[in-house]
């Protein structure tokens, strides 16, 4: 493929902060050797980790245990060993844990019979809100709906069922958001709209844990990544500093440049670099061992053989590459 | 980028000629019986309408069984009653009337599994983005069903009649035998086109199967029992029989084979062309609903 | 029966002049024109945007209310049985019958689109094997997987070789490895088998690598048509990435009079008031070294089909 | 957290599953079911043995059909529906009690079933003159409708085509096995509503006659153990 892929968007502001009711970096999810298993099947095999506010993305190939994951971290599923802990407590018992959590579950099906306001007051009222009718409205508001609708819901496109399932997940203020694939069929400009509003509730202190295979909006989630491959936690954390933990996979440039041969010729001296491959008459690729020292290397390389930069790329930085390697492995 | 490339080597184009559309209605005839069959799937799909074709014919094969042992000859001089085979079984006109019920149950699983499956899966999607349209893939689900309808509403008839010919109590000569066999034939065609015609209508009220099931036997149940007690009791002209699907079905038989109006139907009263013009009308109505409903269904694609 | 005319390769596979399409008081498409040509074509919109009933259209499913519309040479409304042997068709659902074998499905809707028993049989054997189902190929489709079913589909809709495909979705539900596999096939059925291609996708990445073409739908109306290359341009801004801190490269630049905006270890850089004589990539990488500083990235600036489409509005 | 706990939302969870119930084609059709039992009590006004005619209509087709396939119908969908559709989700992660669930859904199929069955077939009572049979009718159809309702509502999270064995179990256990002897009449919940309407008639079912008490104790004991079942069945289940 030739196509470049799209420079990823500035990092959100503030990034993941703490809200002024949970101390920074307060756990709010926590799996702790967590298993599900449907007959001889393992769906989740051993998986714990702790994250807290801020968004996070859940990534994995399909039928690598993502649903199953949420469906836990929601009490919708018993883990079959190991245990589940939300802000503190069990999912599945706790009527306090319960009234934290906010989910959009992965079936497109909403309740037919309701108005958009009437199910998220609905779920505003289930959640046992004092006040649930200015709570809908608020959250209609948030996902940009209008509360003023007489329409029942299936009368609504694809995109706009999603926002009314998004508004009764927030409804109720909740800490913890589980969203299963909240992006599918949404399109690009609703997706953007999707996107910001996962980062203001994350910047709100809530902890947003969002399952998806669309690599291109998850970069947009911000760098927070849990990846499950197999039905088992393959990488946890910052995607770039994953990528930098990857120290076995060798780093892969590609380089454009007038004068490419003589650059060539000066890059297979430089101790950073592994390998060097000219593509063609303007294109090199490089393999280097270390990315920090070629770097370094290549402008003044350039500079000595005079060489004019036109593009350096490195090849496996961007999520998918991560990612692929992740699961693969 | 290297210029290595990796050839395919397994596509071709089709060079051969390609067939007018009434060849896949013929085949989504074929596919429909193969579908409500459970041809083609796991075993358990199959159980259901087996069986019912099974205990549909079981009295025949009954029949088929002593014709084959003849035990009528040690019979004979008990009396005229046992003569020969077609004494113990149903007559060949009343036999859809013994199972008149299995193939109400039969209709009412076949005719939501044809229709409403396809809305269910998508399929109905798929069908019209082919050369087929609404019309055509009505007309390609009905000869499929019909075809199965008319087989479990005459097929036992005519192994009895097979086996009469067998066992040489049947007709007389090769044209009482065709006569037979035409009358079959009428008989089950008529049922079937009735049948087949209610049950598509029904079923295209509903995507879901079982709700279509319930609303095939309740409607057919409840017109019987309504017309009836309404006849009996409540003073209603006798023509009101004609709303009562399944006595109309097992009328048709008899009026065809010239038989006695058998005396709990209900629909004995009515004159034999008004039996016939009845179930025609049934079906034309019925087939307009269908076609009016399948205009209107909103398509998944 | 009738059998298409062979269309000389540069004659659009699909013209609309004028094409309108209204439910009740609600206008769906409006006055909508275009040409699409050989190759693949990516049909684009948001939700709502008209694309379903474009489709619909093009297969002759509904009448439309005005305007022209040819689609291989026939008039989809009068020839639709005709052209919908010549196309084949994948919808956006993941539904399918569940307990139906992959293989009888494919043949037959293959058979439905005119081909004989065995050179069905044959065909989609063939179309399932190239799909990377050959193993699967007698599994009942409600065992498989999403990725698995978006390719029975794919399978299906080419099974019965058609002239055009019209592919709805068909990356939707696909992991990242999946959807890969999926946009080469599409791109080999284009190109090698020689099969023109329309399809719909919200990820315009995935737009941008397959498409030649593409016709952008807004509220019922064409506001896009035109090649790939003519929409997707490059700018002459730079985008630089270091390891580590960027504003000392950034100051420098600044001060020769180019326009330099930082962001941590990010630059973008225009040309700005700089002389035209001073050549901005050299002057970027001199004040690169300039400053010992480790470069990790260095592009132009790209006008990405998302931005194109997020203009358009 | 908080000091008081507001009110359970059983209102709010009856009215979803009551609008989820009444869709216009459901009421028709049903609604006409129903009314065929004033047609049939009508007619039996002329027959030889009035108080017979009477029985047969509103217990016989009024409670044994009209009843029992109502109710299958309408319970087996209220909850049967959300967890074919993915929507119980909605309501079983919410902090309320979970009992509240099929409570809110017996509640709803009753209301629903009390316009197209309860109605139609206390009309038929009236419109047979027999003495005292509109009481015994009300109150024999709402216990039966009750106890069928319960058993079905718990039926419809349990099995997947709840419809079918509903009706499987009406046609063949109500219908054919229940009237085979009085042994197997017992386990009939017709049987015990048919007695009640049976004893303001004056006369006997063909299930057999229950005692006063029992025709009132069993439907309440069948009620109560449906909501049990489902909510036990609840807390137990993993949702979708």
């Amino acid at each position: 493929m030739t196509s470049l892929p799209p420079p990823p968007p500035p990092p959100p502001q503030g990034g993941p902060a703490g809200s002024p009711g949970l101390a920074k970096g307060d756990t709010m999810i926590e799996a702790k050797a967590a298993t599900k298993w449907f007959g001889d099947l393992v769906a989740v095999s051993d998986v714990s980790f702790r994250i807290g506010a801020g968004v996070t993305a859940l990534l994995g190939p399909n039928g690598a245990g993502k649903s199953t994951m949420l469906r836990m971290l929601s009490g919708q599923a018993r883990p079959s060993r190991g245990e589940i802990h939300i802000v503190g407590g069990d999912p599945r018992t706790d009527p306090d844990v319960r009234r934290r959590i906010g989910i959009v579950p992965q079936q497109e099906a909403v309740f037919e019979a309701l108005t958009a306001l009437e199910f998220v007051t609905l779920s505003a009222r289930l959640s046992e809100l004092d006040d649930p009718t200015s709570a809908a409205i608020k959250a209609l508001e948030i996902v940009e709906l209008d509360t003023g609708d007489k329409r029942r819901l299936p009368t609504y496109s694809k995109g706009m069922r999603q926002r009314v399932k998004i508004a009764q997940c927030i409804v109720h203020e909740p800490d913890v958001v589980l969203l299963d694939e909240p992006l599918t069929g949404l399109d690009p400009r609703q997706r953007l709209a999707m996107v910001e509003l996962f980062h203001t509730l994350g910047n709100d202190g809530m902890c947003v844990l969002i399952s998806s295979h669309v690599l291109e909006e998850v970069e947009r989630f911000g760098s927070n990544v849990l990846v499950i491959a197999k039905g088992r936690l393959a990488a946890q954390g910052d995607f770039h500093a994953i990528r930098a933990l990857m120290s076995d996979r060798p780093l892969r440039v590609l380089v454009k440049a007038e004068s490419a041969r003589a650059l060539a010729a000066a890059l297979v001296a430089n101790e950073a670099v592994l390998g060097v491959r000219l593509e063609d008459s303007a294109t090199i690729s490089v393999e280097a061992a270390d990315g920090g020292a070629f770097g370094l290397a290549i402008a003044a390389l350039a500079q000595q053989v005079g060489a004019t930069l036109i593009e350096v790329r490195p090849l496996d930085d961007d999520l998918e590459s991560v990612f692929k390697y992740l699961v693969n492995r | 980028m290297t210029d290595a490339r990796i050839h395919d080597t397994g596509y071709r184009k089709f060079e051969g000629e390609r067939r007018p559309v009434w060849w896949a209605i013929l085949d989504l005839a074929k596919h429909g019986v193969q579908r409500v069959l459970g041809l083609k799937r796991k075993g358990k799909h199959k159980l259901l309408p087996f069986a019912i074709i099974v205990a549909a014919f079981l009295p025949a094969i009954v029949i088929v069984g002593l014709a084959v042992m003849n035990p009528f000859d040690d019979l004979s001089d008990r009396g005229p009653q046992f003569n020969d085979v077609s004494d113990v079984g149903p007559q060949l006109g009343e036999y859809f009337g013994f199972i008149s019920l299995l193939v109400v149950l039969f209709v009412s699983f076949v005719s939501p599994e044809a229709l409403c499956t396809d809305r269910r899966t998508g399929m109905l999607g798929l069908y019209l983005a082919s050369p087929l349209t609404r019309d055509t893939y009505l007309l390609g689900r009905f000869a499929g069903l019909f075809a199965v309808i008319a087989f479990i509403a005459s097929g036992p008839q005519l192994l009895i009649l097979a086996a009469t010919g067998f066992e040489g109590s049947g007709p007389d000569n090769v044209l009482g035998y065709l006569s037979e066999f035409a009358r079959i034939v009428a008989a089950g065609f008529l049922v079937a086109l009735l049948l087949t015609t209610v049950g598509m209508a029904i079923s295209s009220l509903t995507a879901r199967n079982g709700i279509a099931s319930a609303l095939i036997v309740i409607t057919l149940m409840t017109l019987a029992a309504v017309t009836g007690a309404l006849i009996e009791g409540g003073g209603v002209a006798d023509e009101f029989a004609v709303f009562n699907v399944v006595g109309l079905a097992e009328s048709v038989g008899r009026r065809i084979f010239g038989e006695p109006p058998h005396s709990d139907v209900g629909t004995e009263v009515l004159a034999t062309p008004l039996v016939i013009f009845a179930a025609l009308a049934w079906s034309t109505a019925a087939i307009t609903f269908c076609r009016f409903r399948y205009q209107r269904i909103d398509v998944r694609q | 029966m009738l059998m298409p005319m062979p269309l000389p390769p540069s004659a659009p596979i699909v013209t609309a002049r004028g094409v309108t399409k209204a439910y009740g008081a609600t206008s769906v498409l409006r006055d909508v024109e275009f040409d699409m040509s050989n190759g693949v074509t990516g049909l684009l919109g948001s939700n709502g945007a008209g694309k379903t009933t474009l489709i619909g259209l093009m297969l002759g499913l509904h009448r439309r209310d005005g305007g022209t519309l040819s689609v291989l040479g026939f008039d989809p409304e009068g020839d639709g049985s005709a052209l919908r042997q010549r196309i084949g068709y994948s919808p956006e659902h993941h539904l399918l019958p569940p307990d139906v074998q992959a293989m009888d499905l494919v043949r037959h809707l293959t058979q439905l689109h005119g081909i004989e028993h065995l050179a069905a049989t044959e065909r989609a054997s063939d179309a399932l094997w190239q799909v990377g189902l050959g193993e699967e190929r007698f599994r009942p489709i409600g065992t498989m997987s999403t990725g698995q079913r978006q390719r029975v589909k794919l399978a299906s809709a080419f099974a019965h070789d058609p002239d055009l495909m019209i592919l709805d979705e068909p990356t939707d539900g696909l992991d990242p490895m999946q959807r890969d596999d999926m946009l080469d096939l599409i791109g080999r059925i284009a190109g090698d088998f020689g099969i023109d291609v329309i399809l719909t996708s919200h990820l315009l990445d995935e737009v941008e690598r397959v498409c030649d073409h593409v016709v952008i739908l807004g509220e019922g109306r064409v506001t896009r048509s035109t090649t790939l290359s003519d929409l997707v341009s490059v700018d002459d801004r730079l985008d630089v990435e270091l390891h580590g801190d960027a504003s000392a490269v950034g100051t420098m630049l600044h001060s020769v009079g180019f326009e330099v905006a930082v962001d941590g270890v990010r630059l973008a850089i225009g040309r700005g008031t700089a002389s035209p004589e001073i050549s901005l990539l050299d002057a970027v990488r001199d004040a690169i070294v300039a400053s010992s500083a480790s470069l990790y990235r260095l592009e132009a600036q790209r006008r990405t089909l998302t931005d194109v489409y997020l203009e358009l509005g | 957290m908080r000091l008081t706990r507001p009110r359970p939302p059983i209102k709010e969870l009856y009215r979803l599953l009551w609008r989820m119930q009444i869709t216009r084609g459901r009421l028709i059709g049903l609604g006409v079911l129903g009314s065929i039992t004033i047609l049939i009590a009508l007619l039996g006004r002329g027959a030889d043995d009035v108080n017979d005619a009477a029985l047969g209509a509103v217990a016989g087709y009024g409670l044994g059909v009209v009843a029992a396939i109502s109710a299958v119908w309408v319970a087996t969908s209220t909850l049967g529906n959300l967890v074919e559709d993915g929507l119980l989700v909605y309501l079983w992660t919410k902090p309320t009690d979970r009992w509240l669930i099929p409570i809110a859904a017996l509640a709803a199929s009753l209301s629903v079933l009390a316009m197209v069955v309860l109605v139609p077939v206390s009309i038929a009572a009236a419109v047979t003159e027999v003495d005292g049979l509109v009481t015994a009718t009300i109150a024999a159809v709402t216990l039966s409708l009750a106890a069928y309702s319960s058993l079905f509502v718990a039926l419809g999270l349990a099995f997947r085509r709840a419809l079918w064995w509903g009706l499987a179990y009406i046609l063949i256990w109500e219908n054919v096995i229940a009237r085979v002897g009085s042994g197997t009449a017992r386990f009939s919940i017709l049987s015990y509503g048919q007695s009640i309407i049976a004893r303001a008639a004056d006369t006997e079912p063909r299930t057999g006659l229950r005692s006063s008490a029992a025709s009132w104790i069993v439907p309440i004991v069948v009620t109560v153990a449906g909501m049990v079942f489902a909510t036990r069945r609840l807390d137990r289940a993993e949702i979708d």
